[in-house]
Formats: structure tokens, C-alpha cells, sequence
């Protein structure tokens, strides 16, 4: 049944990252991507059994690394110095792509411009034509684990909402996002419909009247 | 998941269904998994699919699995060998389907099927019996073939050590099939000589990683 | 042919003709050769297409490469980055071509070129704009599109130790797309850290088999 | 220009492996197959710096293993076991034929039933019908060396020639074979003819007569 906070503002990045968190099963194999979502692994319960990967070719990711520990041949995704945990295990890049397009990886949690409806994601470009385009491994990520959890704001800064019916953004990938976390509310994107689990620091018809996406309260 | 760690070979293999797809490591006897496929015939199961580079050696392992008529088809490159003569009855009475792939489609269409790759033209076997009614393509000059992934519901291969976390290390040309079946698996069934804890492997060295390993087993001494 | 010993950066990159395609080892700074990169800008060799997945850090190795006008086309995934000043310049004046290629779908088709695959099905892109214009199939109701090699006249690459015979093994995620990229290129060029004699290194450990490694140079201390 | 040995008789098996030997670069990576051709690993010039594949997972595979040095971990394709030279590597079976397919190897030399006058091979099975089929690598080899050399008897037990216009046997590769030693002659294959270099206890008229696929004489 869904859950509307309203006795509390919308949440701070952290507080998404410590749902996502809370939302990844103990043992699971994760792809944190870059940016905002590498937070969820701050959050992520000590001895929880999961395991993160990063697609320039390690499993077993630890936490950022800092002063001596810094080790230029030892970054994650998003170039930032790391660390490695026990059970750690290197390969190459195709094997490491590999791995994701296996369908090996349980969750990766990525950031995004919009999500349609259905669960398209665009998260790579902006579509303007001045912008230097960079894809990396979105695509791969956006296909490759068996659920993509999306962290994102509900609206962009002109006010448009990110949860869109179809995207105008270049798409990333179809039909790929399961579940996206905004700081409003948590959605599941199922083939029907877009469910909402709960809100933060607003009700759900305010959320309803706010996005163009028809919205089902969780049951 | 972490892998579960099994006290024996038949708790190790527990829960197979009839009509698995098993794919089964090993070139000959290095690396094939004795002790995993004599547990898995006596749980019983059958009207198995098997894929393994040959047909079965002498009278156990694969051989004997084949003997009490539990794999429908096998899958395979090599099935006549000096030693063969499990399968050779079989195949010549008609009770048991063959399908010869050769060697190096049979490893890299089990490559792509756990590297999520829809399918991939080779050039081996072209103009051959074996690629009758396969899509025929000339890519820069050169012909090929269209292969398509082989998947198993459960992979049963032999390694050196694992860790507790799963990863894996192999000894030698026992290496050979394991490495690719555990990717290709739904779910992966090792044997090892001895596990470690988590870290003890040197994280450079791991040729399997745990992310592809769903059970281990370690048999030594007596019960190897 | 076992590999050739080079004294310095600048005698390991001989030869190589304007117009090659280069594949270019690294992820950021992480495994890139750049003193290889720097040799290559001094033989004054241009025209180049650059495979690598950035498009150049800071100043030096690929972007100086890049600043000084040798590269006509750049094949890459993620080019912007915080510090590809010298990248975002060209391509905005339309001094560099881009072509933009999915990362796993870069290591990928770079895979294909050393393991003789004509082309693949990759699930990667599909409905995208990188898609555009390729070959799509439904295949067991996923849909894919056709992705084909990509072949290097010369690969640089970064590694941590060889031995005599050419193998080689890596340092932590410095390792990325090297042992993709010398399976794919006609001519394998190898900065390490140390050259062992052959025998030296642990079969077992071995990342690059030596078959695919053409020249080696060390470059330590103050030449590194 | 064609030597032909009328001085002497047919090459025995041993000879004609020592003839391959010669005939492989010094430094280059060869894969020797099962069977025959793995004779011509002892007539390899020791430090000549010829690296021996096997396809089932190693680089720099040494002599056969005697007594305590075998180790049934370490075997041959022919699975016969082997040992291991300074400088050699393990792989997995999926990277071995990628070594193979991708054209890194130099020389592959295999046996054979019957090779056509284009180079068509034919060596992994008879064709008849209640023989159990088994192709191992040996379609891999055909297309995989930039060399293929085949070693065989130049007539089958019923007296009739293997080197045929057209192969009556099913086939193992397409226009694959570039050099064919029997113990009466060596042969080169090209688009357009095949070339006898040298001839042992029989003339090239002898030789031609025996064929049916026109040979040419080296120049």
C-alpha cells in the first residue's frame, strides 16, 4: 500500500541514496554508475554481502580511497580513486561488458534526464546540438542488469517533470528502467502501469495533478 | 548471490529437473567433474541435454551417466575417442541424439550466450556439413556462418580453489571449458580442491569471478 | 615472432604510417601509454583514426596528440570529461571527426577483430541514436543490432610486467582494454614497468599470451 | 625449381615431419593437431623459438611428460600428456579458438583424408554411414593457421590418390590447405595450380601419371 509522507519535506540526495540502498537485496551484484548514485554505497549495510562492480574491470569495489590508499590504477567508473575489498576479482574491459550484457549484475542504479512511462530511459544526452555527446557505458548499464533503479529529481530546472509519457531526450535505452527514486516519491514501472510506493512532503494527488504520467497507488 | 558452499557432491547438485541442459567441463578427463555428474546420477534425474566437449571416458563420470540412459542428447565435438564405448552403443542403437558442434563454436557459442550476445558469425564450418541450413553471410570478403548461444539451466565444471566469495582459479589445460561454462549457466555447480576465505586469492590472478558461481564443493583427499 | 625489445618509447613506435588506425590502451589515465603517445607525436606521423574510450586528459599523451592536428578521426565512448579541453576545442571548430560507440559495444567489437567473429548481435543501443542506420533482429525476443570489428593497424597499450616471450600481466583496473586491443591490432606495441626473463612469470597468471605482443619497451624511474 | 629424389625411396612418416619442421619459421606459433603431425614437434631446431598451441588451453606446450613428469592436468589435444616450456600460458577454451579464428597463429599442421587441387580439406570423417562422427577443432584449424600444412599418405589403402580434384570425403574447410607433404611428394597449393617442389623415389612424370589434378612443376 503506497505510504505519503506529508508530514515531511521532499527528501535531500542522501536520504534517496539510503532507500535505494535500503531496496538492494543482501548478496546482490550492483553497478553504482557515476555521480549521484556511487552514494548508495554509503548506505549499503556492512557485511550485507553486496558486492559492486564497475565496468573498467573489477567486482569487489570498496569505498573511495584517500591519501595513501590513493592508487591512480585503482579507479572506478567515474575516475575517482578506490579501494578494494576481499574477495575482489579484475578482468578486461569486453569481459567486464560481457558480464553486464550476461545479465549477471542484479541492480545498477543510474542517474537520468527523463523516464517515460514505459520505462525508457534518457540519461547520455541532452539532444542539443552544440553538446559534445558521451555516451560511455549508459547504454550497456541500461540493458545489461536485471533491474535499473534510477536516481533522479521528479522535475528538471525549468520545472518540467522527468517522469515524462515519452521521452523527448536521445534515448539511453527501451523499456529497461524498473523503479525510479525522486525526491517526491519512489515509482515501479511495470508493463501496465506506473506505480507509486510512497511520497515525501507531498500527497499523492498533488503528485498525480503534477506529472503527465498516469500515476497507480500501490495497493 | 554468494555462493552457497556444499558439504558433498550430492548436496551440490540437489534440485536439477529432468530435462536440464547441463553443461559439463572437461577435455577428456582434465577437468571433468567426476564426482559432480556420479551425484547427479544418483539423484535420479534424467531425459537430460549434455553438453561437454566429448561423449564420455571408460565407464565413469560421464560415461556412466550416459550408460544408465538418463541424457537424451548430447551436445559435443569429440564423441569417438578410444574409450568411448558408452556412447559408441548408444549412438549406433539409436538411444541417444547427437549434436557435433565444432570445438571452437561449441566454446564461443557458450561464451555468447553468457556475454548476452544475440548471435555471431563465424567462420568455421563454412561450406561443411555441419553448417547446413545455418544463415550464410560474406563480411568483408570472408564467409560465414550464423551461430546461436547454447545456455544451460546448470553448468558443472572442476577447479583448483575457490574463495568464499566464489572465485575461481584452475590448474593448468583443466582449465579449458569451465571458465565459459559457468557464465552460460543459470546456475553454477563447482567442484575445487579447496576452499579459501574471501581475500586469500590474489584479486589479479582470479580467472572466474564469484559473480559467476552459484554453488561450490570441495572434495578431497578419500572423496576425491 | 617472439616480440622485439625495444630500448626507448621513440624506436617502439617506428614505422608506424600516416593514416593508421591506432588503438590506444586506458580508461582516463588509468593504463595509458602515454609515453608511447608522446613517441608517437614526435615521429610526426598524422591522419590517424584513434581508438581509445576518452578523447584525451589534460595536456599531455593522447590529448597532446590530439592539440597538435595528427588525429583525423577519433573513436571513442565517453569523450567529454572534466579535463578534454583540448578535445571539446577541435570538435567544436569541426577540426576532429567522432565516432561514438556504446563502451561494451567498443571492447566488444575490438573482441571480435582478434577472435575472427564477423560481426555479432548486440543487444546494446537498440532504439537509440548510435543504432542508427544498423542492421536489427529480434532473436528469442530480445531485439539486437548488428555491431562489426574493429581492427587496429597498431595498438599502445600499458601494462606491468612482461617477460621475454611476450606475456603479460596488468596492474588493478589499469588493465581495461589492453588485452582487448592487442588481440585486434596487426601490431602490438607494449610499454611495461619490467621485463622478466621468460619462465619468470606464473603460467597460470598470465593475462596476455605472448602470441599477441609485437614490440615491448620498459620504461622506468625517470622514464616513466 | 623442382628436386626430385628418384635416387631414393618414398619418405618414411618420420621423414616427412622432419621436412614440415624445416619448413616452419624460426619464432613462429604452431599448432600441431593430434596424431602424425605431432611428429614433427621433435624435429623443431631446439631455441629456434617455435611456440607450440594446443587448442585445449596453452601456449609454449613442451614434449610429452614421462613418469613423474605426468600430470594428467596437463595434457595435449590428443590428450596425451605434456609439459610445460619457460614462457608458456594457460587460457580458457573460448579464448584458445579466439587465438585460433582470429588468424594469431602462423602454421597449423594436420592429417588428412583428402585435399582437393583448390585446397579444400577433407579430414574428419569418412563419410560412411554408421561411423560415429567427431570434428574435435579440426574445422577451427582448417580456417584458423595463416598456414595450413597438411601431412598424409598420398594414396588411400585401396590404392587411390588423396590428392583429388574435388573432395568425394565431407569437408573440414574451404581453400584452407597451402602446402601438402607425402612420402612421394611435396606439394604447394595456390588459386591457380599445385606446385610439386620436390619428389622422393618417384619422377614428376611418375607423379603427374598417378594423379588425376594437373600438377606443375616449381620453376
Amino acid at each position: 500500500m503506497i505510504i505519503q509522507h506529508t508530514d515531511r519535506g521532499p527528501m535531500d540526495k542522501r536520504e534517496i541514496a539510503q532507500l535505494v540502498a535500503a531496496d538492494i537485496p543482501p548478496g546482490a551484484y550492483v553497478n553504482l554508475g557515476i555521480g549521484q548514485p556511487t552514494l548508495v554505497a554509503d548506505y549499503l549495510p556492512v557485511g550485507g554481502g553486496v558486492t559492486l562492480h564497475t565496468e573498467n574491470g573489477m567486482l569487489g569495489m570498496g569505498p573511495q580511497a584517500y591519501g595513501d590508499d590513493v592508487d591512480q590504477d585503482l579507479i572506478n567508473a567515474g575516475k575517482i580513486p578506490v579501494t578494494e575489498t576481499p574477495g575482489a576479482s579484475y578482468f578486461h574491459h569486453a569481459d567486464s561488458f560481457a558480464m553486464m550484457r550476461g545479465g549477471h549484475l542484479d541492480v545498477c542504479v543510474l542517474g537520468a534526464f527523463q523516464v517515460s512511462a514505459v520505462g525508457d530511459l534518457a540519461n547520455w544526452h541532452t539532444g542539443e546540438v552544440d553538446a559534445i555527446p558521451a555516451v560511455g557505458g549508459a547504454m550497456d548499464l541500461a540493458i545489461g542488469a536485471k533491474d535499473v533503479f534510477v536516481m533522479m529529481s521528479l522535475f528538471a530546472k525549468d520545472g518540467a517533470p522527468k517522469l515524462v509519457p515519452s521521452c523527448t531526450y536521445p534515448l539511453t535505452g527501451l523499456a529497461c528502467v524498473s523503479r525510479i527514486y525522486t525526491e517526491f516519491a519512489v515509482f515501479e514501472i511495470s508493463p501496465d502501469e506506473v506505480v507509486v510506493t510512497s511520497t515525501f512532503g507531498i500527497s499523492f494527488p498533488e503528485l498525480a495533478a503534477a506529472v503527465e504520467v498516469p500515476l497507480t497507488p500501490a495497493r | 548471490m554468494p555462493p552457497m558452499i556444499l558439504d558433498d557432491a550430492d548436496a551440490a547438485v540437489a534440485g536439477i529437473a529432468d530435462g536440464a541442459t547441463v553443461l559439463i567441463g572437461g577435455f577428456g578427463t582434465a577437468g571433468q567433474p567426476v564426482e559432480l555428474i556420479e551425484a547427479l546420477r544418483r539423484s535420479g534425474v534424467r531425459d537430460l541435454v549434455v553438453v561437454n566437449n566429448n561423449a564420455g571416458n571408460g565407464d565413469v563420470g560421464l560415461a556412466a551417466l550416459l550408460r544408465d540412459g538418463r541424457v537424451r542428447k548430447i551436445i559435443c565435438s569429440f564423441p569417438r575417442q578410444s574409450d568411448s564405448h558408452v556412447f559408441d552403443e548408444l549412438y549406433r542403437s539409436g538411444d541417444i541424439e547427437l549434436e557435433l558442434v565444432p570445438q571452437g563454436n561449441l566454446a564461443e557459442r557458450m561464451r555468447a550466450a553468457g556475454a548476452g550476445i544475440g548471435a555471431f558469425f563465424s567462420p568455421t564450418g563454412v561450406g561443411t556439413a555441419l553448417a547446413e541450413g545455418k544463415e550464410r553471410r560474406t563480411i568483408n570478403g570472408r564467409d560465414h556462418v550464423l551461430e546461436y548461444p547454447i545456455r544451460g539451466d546448470v553448468a558443472l565444471i572442476k577447479a583448483y580453489r575457490a574463495d568464499t566469495a566464489g572465485n575461481l582459479i584452475y590448474r593448468k589445460t583443466a582449465r579449458n571449458f569451465g571458465p565459459v561454462m559457468v557464465t552460460a549457466a543459470a546456475t553454477a555447480i563447482v567442484q575445487v580442491e579447496e576452499i579459501v576465505e574471501a581475500g586469500m586469492l590474489d584479486p589479479e590472478v582470479i580467472v572466474t569471478p564469484g559473480i559467476f558461481v552459484d554453488r561450490i564443493v570441495a572434495l578431497t583427499g578419500d572423496a576425491r
